[in-house]
């Protein structure tokens, strides 16, 4: 299969759906003439002109609301947000607005709206621009949640988004639109929500990685195999459905379990991943479940600093150690 | 203005609904009492010129965005009293199946696309659905409701700017009744005019009568034609009053005294019945024909609700989402 | 000791702490004329004038943010918002602004802001004024957050929110504010963060409960008792920080752990507690942790629905039941 | 204007102030490039005149909120050099203690309340001070510097209506350099002259000359004025223009063609240095030696920062809290 970027992954999609439905447009600041900050919609102003790729003023909760109103009158947005970071400068939008539209109005509105949210630290961008908020709006009910580690998986799980009828947040993760890897050429690719991906099969310890931790969970895999821990890697991929059956299928296996995210430890969506192994798969468990996460601190900009506090290999390493240890 | 020179049916449409809302909203405040409401009501007894006039100033496909104060907006855009009293009353009948209640009434197909218990929440979603109308080249518009409080939240500087900057087919229709719960309007913006705030954004803004429902259905006409014409949006400020609390149960400490006497004399209701009466084109025993019809409607609206099934509960996890999931709702 | 309301003991905290403090001030929609719609400030307009007690546009972005700029140059403002939904309004100001101006600044910012918020459903209130939004700022580092069962916790956590330099996320339930509750009358009387509260001793179940579920816990707990099983009652108080030594002792004596709160289940504050005990107390654990809360769907209107979404005394009782009967 | 009204040390404060501005962006910039530098740098070349006039115009005591442009703004009110450019290279040394990088430098004791990498974060929080400011009975004011692009946000708005409602002693600094990242102010607002937006707000709006200091100065004194007589919040427009990228790396394809050129032609600081020399009041030996100081001061600030401790790792988890608990951070 030919392989090409994360961010080209999403490119395609993005202009596949277009090209399939007029209803699909492109909308958020910078994504027109700039082709994005960060370069995602590079081209696609040529392509579908400057009605269907549209540059707005800086208003979050215009450009995130404006979305939703256009779904409910039948279109299909998407509506790139730069940085996650900036997510609450909209945030009722999303919270009372989208996730609840369907609900409040007896199931009768269709929320077809696609957040495109980048995720994650890109080097020294400091406690505002490095947030990783995939769980910020986990507690709000009507919303789904994306959060792909592949290029094939955000070009088939965006396309589940925009083909979709319920508003989903869909995390990107920066330092993930240049890696490469195989994605389907079908335009009909899709990828469910709510399946996770065994991603590296093993019997030791399950490593729950969400995003950019799933690369980093086959690297420690791999260290881990050369002093005999046999790691199982899974990608939930939707946090928001959570497959719960594969995840708690791979515990009953192995009976330990690490989950690894970028974002903050204390109420990550380790903590919701975590709780409910606690809740449903407790007899399997071995000892501790263990979360790897950033530590409790706003992002600092010092890479020293940013270093110690982002998640690494080194601690999921660790982490399987301990476990396999006991 | 000289209301001869409206069609019949129009003043009939105008002196039907606006009875229409002030009736609905007197018994439903009576229903809440009696118990068969259980949710907050805030009514928009005084408001009902704004409410019916600039609805009937829209065509059918047209949309609005409603707010907390929404009876007197659904009902002029055609809302069935039925429904919405099934709705205040928790009922699966109702238009959000009990889900809603007052605060969240919707019907797409009316083009109502929401009541909002967010102050300023209904901005961004107009300003969106006037996106959609342009880029479709549809002859439609797209109408916000919101009040004086409301205009000061930055949702509104940000669609306005939106709309303005792509000259959106939408309407910032404004209901000034002086007050945002008990804090007056004096005391929210620095400024007593609040249309002028259209000039920020490069269109035009305009205060009317708000307790004038020819002036409020001129303007918002006029707003509406300039829409269409890809012109881009208007900001009306419509000045009325509330004649009650900004909910059932407001002590309404706040009044200025002198300022609610005054402003009953110019009940909305009152002054357009004595004008059709005044010009000829209606006799009372028409009114009051109409006035019968309307409380029939609302018995029968009643009725309807107090018969319409609670919803069992498996209801309450159903709706969420369009395709779902094990797991998601419990 | 004479008891006083959940209400009236907010209001006696605030009223102390403006008169020994001319730093300290209110602002708010409503509160000053009107004397809050929850009638929490009523009378402190008379008593400190309209400068201390300020009402407000309706503009959550800006009151809040205006209490950051307030206390960064020596104000120790008290925001109330009126609702715990329309925190989203403000969002920024409270993830990006207040909670890291401290770190971003090396340490160097002091933010003595509190922000009073209501949450909780008050009976058919319906999606947008009901919601527990404990949770959805617990990711966030830099902020700490206090969620009081009755008027004297009430009470003493406010003087301390109030007296120190942190921001500090203050729900206050508005089913609890009619509750009253011996407090004391001593003016210093405060309560720290991050002790957890033994509301009630028990040998078989731990039920962590979270403001409004403490009582409803304890009437669980006195059903429970006629059955032959003892229940403890642990009312973190704090939920960041978070007196991990109080639960974690508890957990090892009854092996058994219901956690409730009335914020929906997925994310809310429990997934944090769950994951905590599943990392820290496994060993001790003797069955599921259980988590009591809302349903993961929008608050409905209908009191048939609402009930149903709600959890209740019930649930606690047939959680903890299950739980023995392991 | 005729600069021969000013004072001397003003004239040579602005002259060395945006001398210093202009240069230390240009080491920042080489700085980056050689790696001392981490972190993104958005250069405000080219607005120096705005950032450096503006807070001549503040006491001591006034405070300013910044921007992720802002480090002209910093200079200008006082920073110095030396920390803010350990603060970019992250060390210990930094303003920040290398905690926060360019986007989030403070300085509480010379009232620099901090850059922010939120567009639109600081107008509510400058709003605030202002309040404590007005409370406290104090001759202080509190500077909002922030951008075309950012005046859309809905911040500015309820900033705006909350400090015109209270009369607060702000002062609403927007510098127009007709872009927001790569997006032209036409294509953001649909005015061209923001300062209009001040009427919404009743407080008045002035738009002035950004590239030339002397009006900047004028015009956020009279503001200055007018906030400490108690008349509260002035908006100042300044257009200006920036010369780089709206990042360092930025490809500016958005650039309107000849556009550059011209605003070239009105680059503030050699302007401002020509202005100096036409009025006979500084000669050419002068104006030399205050820019061989700025260099000088620029050597010792680079070898300052590289020379400064980076931060050991515990750092951070301190100073995230005013009373820390155990578990807190971890
Ligand atoms: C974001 C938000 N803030 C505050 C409230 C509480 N609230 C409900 S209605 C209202 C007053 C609204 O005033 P206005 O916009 O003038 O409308 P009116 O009630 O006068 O019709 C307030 C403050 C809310 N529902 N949403
Ligand atoms: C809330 C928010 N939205 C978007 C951004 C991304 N962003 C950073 S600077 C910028 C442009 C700001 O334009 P302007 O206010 O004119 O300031 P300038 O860069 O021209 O100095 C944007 C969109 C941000 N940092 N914060
Ligand atoms: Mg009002
Ligand atoms: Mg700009």
């Amino acid at each position: 299969m030919r392989e090409i970027s994360y961010s080209e992954a999403i490119r395609e999609a993005m202009s596949e759906e277009m090209r399939r439905d007029t209803a699909v447009f492109l909308v958020g600041e910078d994504v027109a003439v700039f082709g994005g900050v960060w370069g995602v919609s590079d081209g696609m102003l040529a392509e579908f002109g400057d009605e269907r790729v549209r540059d707005t003023p800086i208003s979050e909760a215009a450009i995130i609301g404006a979305g939703l109103g256009a779904a409910l009158v039948g279109m299909r947005p998407i509506v790139e947000i730069m940085f996650g970071d900036f997510l609450m400068c909209g945030g009722d939008q999303i919270v009372n607005q989208a996730a609840k539209a369907r609900f409040m109005s007896g199931g009768k509105a269709n929320v077809p709206l696609t957040l495109r949210v980048t995720s994650g630290a890109p080097g020294s961008a400091a406690a505002q621009h490095s947030q990783s908020p995939e769980s910020w709006f986990m507690n709000v009910p009507g919303i789904k949640i994306a959060a792909p580690s592949t290029p094939a998986d955000a070009k088939g799980l965006l396309k589940t988004a925009v083909r979709g009828a319920d508003p989903v947040l869909f995390f990107e993760h920066k330092m993930l639109y240049g890696e490469t890897g195989p994605v389907p050429e079908d335009a009909d690719f899709t990828v469910p929500f709510g399946q996770a991906n065994v991603v590296r099969q093993g019997r030791d310890v399950t490593v729950i990685a969400v995003s950019i931790m799933v690369p980093k969970a086959l690297a420690a895999a791999d260290l881990l195999a050369a002093e005999g821990i046999s790691v199982e890697v899974i990608d939930p991929r939707t946090l928001v459905p959570l497959d719960k059956e594969t995840l708690i299928h791979s515990v009953a296996k192995t009976s330990r379990v690490i989950i690894a995210h970028e974002a903050h430890r204390r109420s990550g969506p380790g903590a919701e991943i975590a709780a409910m192994l606690a809740e449903e798969a407790v007899e399997y468990l071995d000892g501790p479940i263990i979360r790897v996460g950033a530590k409790n601190v706003p992002l600092p900009y010092s890479p020293v600093l940013e270093n110690f506090v982002l998640p690494g290999v080194d601690d999921i390493v660790a982490a399987a150690r301990l476990l396999a240890s006991k | 203005m000289d209301i001869t020179h409206y069609s019949h049916d129009l003043l009939a449409h105008l002196f039907q609904r606006m009875t229409l809302v002030r009736e609905f909203e007197l018994r439903a405040i009576e229903e809440r009492r009696r118990g068969l409401i259980p949710g907050f009501i805030h009514s928009c007894v005084g408001q009902e010129a704004t409410a019916v006039a600039a609805c009937a100033a829209l065509a059918q496909q047209d949309v609005i965005t409603s707010t907390h104060r929404g009876h007197g907006h659904l009902l002029g855009k055609g809302g069935d009293p039925k429904f919405m009293m099934a709705e205040l009353a928790g009922r699966s009948s109702g238009y959000c199946l009990g889900r809603g209640g007052s605060l969240h009434i919707a019907d797409f197909d009316l083009g109502i696309l929401g009541a909002n218990g967010i102050v300023g929440g209904g901005f961004p979603i107009a300003t969106g659905a006037a996106l959609a109308f342009q880029m479709r080249r549809e002859q439609r518009v797209a109408l916000a409701f919101f009040g004086d409080g409301a205009i000061n939240e930055g949702t509104f500087h940000e669609s306005a700017n939106l709309a303005g900057l792509w000259k959106l087919p939408v309407i910032f229709f404004c209901e000034n009744n002086l007050y945002g719960e008990g804090t007056p309007q004096h005391k929210q913006a620095p400024i007593a005019d609040l249309a002028r705030r259209a000039d920020s954004y490069g269109f035009p803004g305009v205060s009317v009568d708000g307790n004038d429902p020819i002036a409020v259905y001129e303007a918002t006409q006029a707003a509406r034609r300039r829409a269409l014409a890809g012109d881009g949006p208007t900001l009306i400020e419509a000045k009325t009053y509330r004649f009650r609390g900004h909910y059932e149960g407001d002590p309404q400490v706040y009044r200025e005294p002198g300022e609610m006497a005054a402003w009953r004399q110019r009940d909305p209701v009152p002054a357009f019945r004595a004008r059709l009466l005044e010009s000829g084109l209606f006799d009372e025993a028409q009114l009051v024909e109409m006035e019968t019809a309307v409380q029939t409607e609302l018995d029968v609206a009643v009725a309807f609700a107090a018969a319409a099934p609670l919803p069992v509960v498996d209801e309450a996890l159903q709706g969420i989402y369009a395709e779902t999931h094990e797991g998601l709702v419990f």
